[in-house]
């Protein structure tokens, strides 16, 4: 262990530099120097100013990130002036992916259609109610008329939009559960 | 010198073995003119096995020694199986090409053709299939590079606006996928009910001895009618052979084939 | 929205860099140039050039992270000479690498793509379905509908997740099959 730290410590303060940034951008949460420091076997202080130069840097270069002290620790995150920009991107962003339950009550939906909430119900064992709104929302599905029983429920089915979503020309083409059974032997 | 044993490690996704075959090249080793020893034998399938095969005997693709190779084809199989090692399928139909292949070039050729220059060779159809798999091993090779150089670089943790967004990436098989896991919930929500309503072994043997006791002897027809399932069956059967074993009750059979009473002594 | 996009093209290029930096770092996938076009209400050409010059001053810059293009988008990432140290702090190590089989039934399926099993069976001569199944499962491949043909079956192709896996701009990066002819002897 000793013998690796001697080793490691022959680092440049540039190179220091880097590879603290690459850590801090990796990790999921703010980097304590305490934790640098027992990665790369440097002392405390040798990483509190390479932390402190590039946090420097950052704010030389004037980009759309900025190297901030938080919580005990260190994150790279975007300049607070870019907010508006960064919001209205993430809104916009990934508006074809769906959350476990709705993947799920979309499938009974996709198989099973024309199916009913309670019938869905019965299938996913779980409340889908606000799966099915997303679902809704999304167009991903649509109502079909209602159900000659008790209550007469509404009817669900996929819609246009998810033949086009998922690439599909037509129902026919959503994969059997025969087709995936070869795959699983 | 390429290395003869590569790192094996167990794929945990798809609990397949895979090994780092960087370097690595499938080896036979000749012991004696009857004994082959397999250093290391994972053939991706009947034609990687056959390429390692021409090359050993340092044969020309383009003009197999087709008999020397199927008898050499034929051996690994057969030592093989002596290793206990399931065989796929495919190597078993690529055994059949092989003496298929021998055999037609074993014939004399067909007057018909005779003078024909360009007869067809037998062989023709699989000299194709190995240049063609051999260029698609090559190109496994650079994706392997690849994904090698790729594994160096990682993109960044997960951020706050990351949480806001709790999504998955969706594909049709994703769709199939959720819909086979809920399928399978249900079904063992279905099977621990009926788990549940089934007697134990301990419930069965209190229930057939109480009715031997209280009617000092019962047939075993008696007993088997009444049980629905086949566990309840193997129960019972067990459960008689426990009290005959443990209490004063006789087994009688009067004929052969005929009723077996239990008596109360 | 007409004044709104005029009032956005005011932008200075360093500004259109800081705003594509700070875009593509809270994506947690490739960004196309394209989505960064219509959020931004910027020419093509310009976030273009914006992109080029960014990935530009990060290889002056020289530090812990680069700029590439990857998957048909741009992406931050870590420089791949600091892989140790990043796998020493992710305390990762090198995920499982697919098996000879899977790798083979990928490179048939990236190179002939849309490619049915039958297809692929005939081309590797061994059944494929366990490799295809991990393909799907890491989503390195996906389904491209089904085949008109007796029995209709399902085509394979790959996915985006490929690209970045594999590190390439497009299908287009892949080396030509015919290349590795010559390697034949």
């Amino acid at each position: 262990m000793e013998e690796v730290n001697k080793e490691k410590t022959s680092r440049t303060e540039a190179e220091l530099m880097s590879i603290c940034e690459a850590l801090i951008f990796v990790s999921d949460e703010p980097v304590p120097p305490k934790v640098l420091g027992d990665v790369l076997g440097e002392p405390k202080q040798k990483i509190e100013k390479a932390l402190d130069d590039l946090r420097l840097s950052y704010e030389a270069r004037d980009g759309g990130l900025r190297l901030r002290e938080i919580g005990g620790g260190w994150q790279i995150a975007t300049r607070t002036e870019l907010h508006e920009e960064v919001r209205e991107f993430l809104k916009t962003r990934p508006s074809a992916k769906l959350s476990l339950a709705s993947l799920e009550t979309l499938a009974v939906i996709a198989y099973r259609q024309p199916v009913t909430v309670p019938e869905i119900l019965e299938i996913r064992g779980v409340q889908s109610a606000s799966s099915i709104k997303t679902l809704l929302d999304k167009r991903l599905i649509v109502s079909k008329g209602r159900k000659d029983t008790v209550g007469r429920p509404m009817m669900y089915g996929t819609s246009k939009d998810f033949l086009i979503q998922f690439g599909l020309k037509d129902l026919s083409e959503l994969p059997s559960i025969e087709d995936f059974e070869d795959l699983i032997q | 010198m390429p290395q003869t044993v590569p790192n094996i490690f167990m794929d945990v996704d798809s609990e397949q073995l895979v090994f780092d075959f960087e370097n690595v090249q499938p080896h036979i080793e000749r012991e004696s003119r009857d004994q082959i020893k397999l250093t290391l034998g994972e053939f991706a399938g009947p034609l990687d096995l056959l390429l390692y095969l021409i090359r050993q005997e340092k044969a020309n693709i383009f003009d197999i020694p087709i008999a020397k190779i199927t008898d050499e084809y034929l051996r690994y199989i057969r030592l093989l199986k002596s290793m206990d090692i399931t065989l796929a399928t495919d190597f078993l139909v690529m055994a059949a090409t092989l003496i298929e292949i021998k055999s037609k070039m074993l014939l004399p050729r067909d007057p018909v053709f005779e003078g024909d220059e360009e007869a067809e060779d037998p062989r023709q159809e699989l000299v194709d299939q190995l240049l063609e798999h051999e260029k698609f091993k090559r190109a496994s090779e650079m994706l392997y590079e690849r994904s090698t150089i790729e594994q160096a670089t990682f993109s960044r943790g997960l951020i706050e606006s990351d949480d806001n967004n709790l999504e998955i990436n969706a594909t049709v098989f994703d769709i199939l996928k959720a819909f086979q896991q809920i399928m399978e919930r249900r079904k063992e929500e279905i099977q621990m009910e009926i788990a549940r309503e089934e007697m134990s072994l301990a419930e069965m043997l209190k229930n057939i001895r109480s009715r031997i006791f209280t009617s000092g002897k019962i047939t075993l027809l008696e007993i088997f009618e009444e049980l629905k399932t086949k566990n309840e069956f193997v129960l019972a059967f067990i459960a008689v052979l426990e009290i005959v074993r443990t209490e004063s009750v006789r087994v009688i059979q009067e004929q052969v084939f005929g009723e077996i009473t239990l008596t109360r002594t």
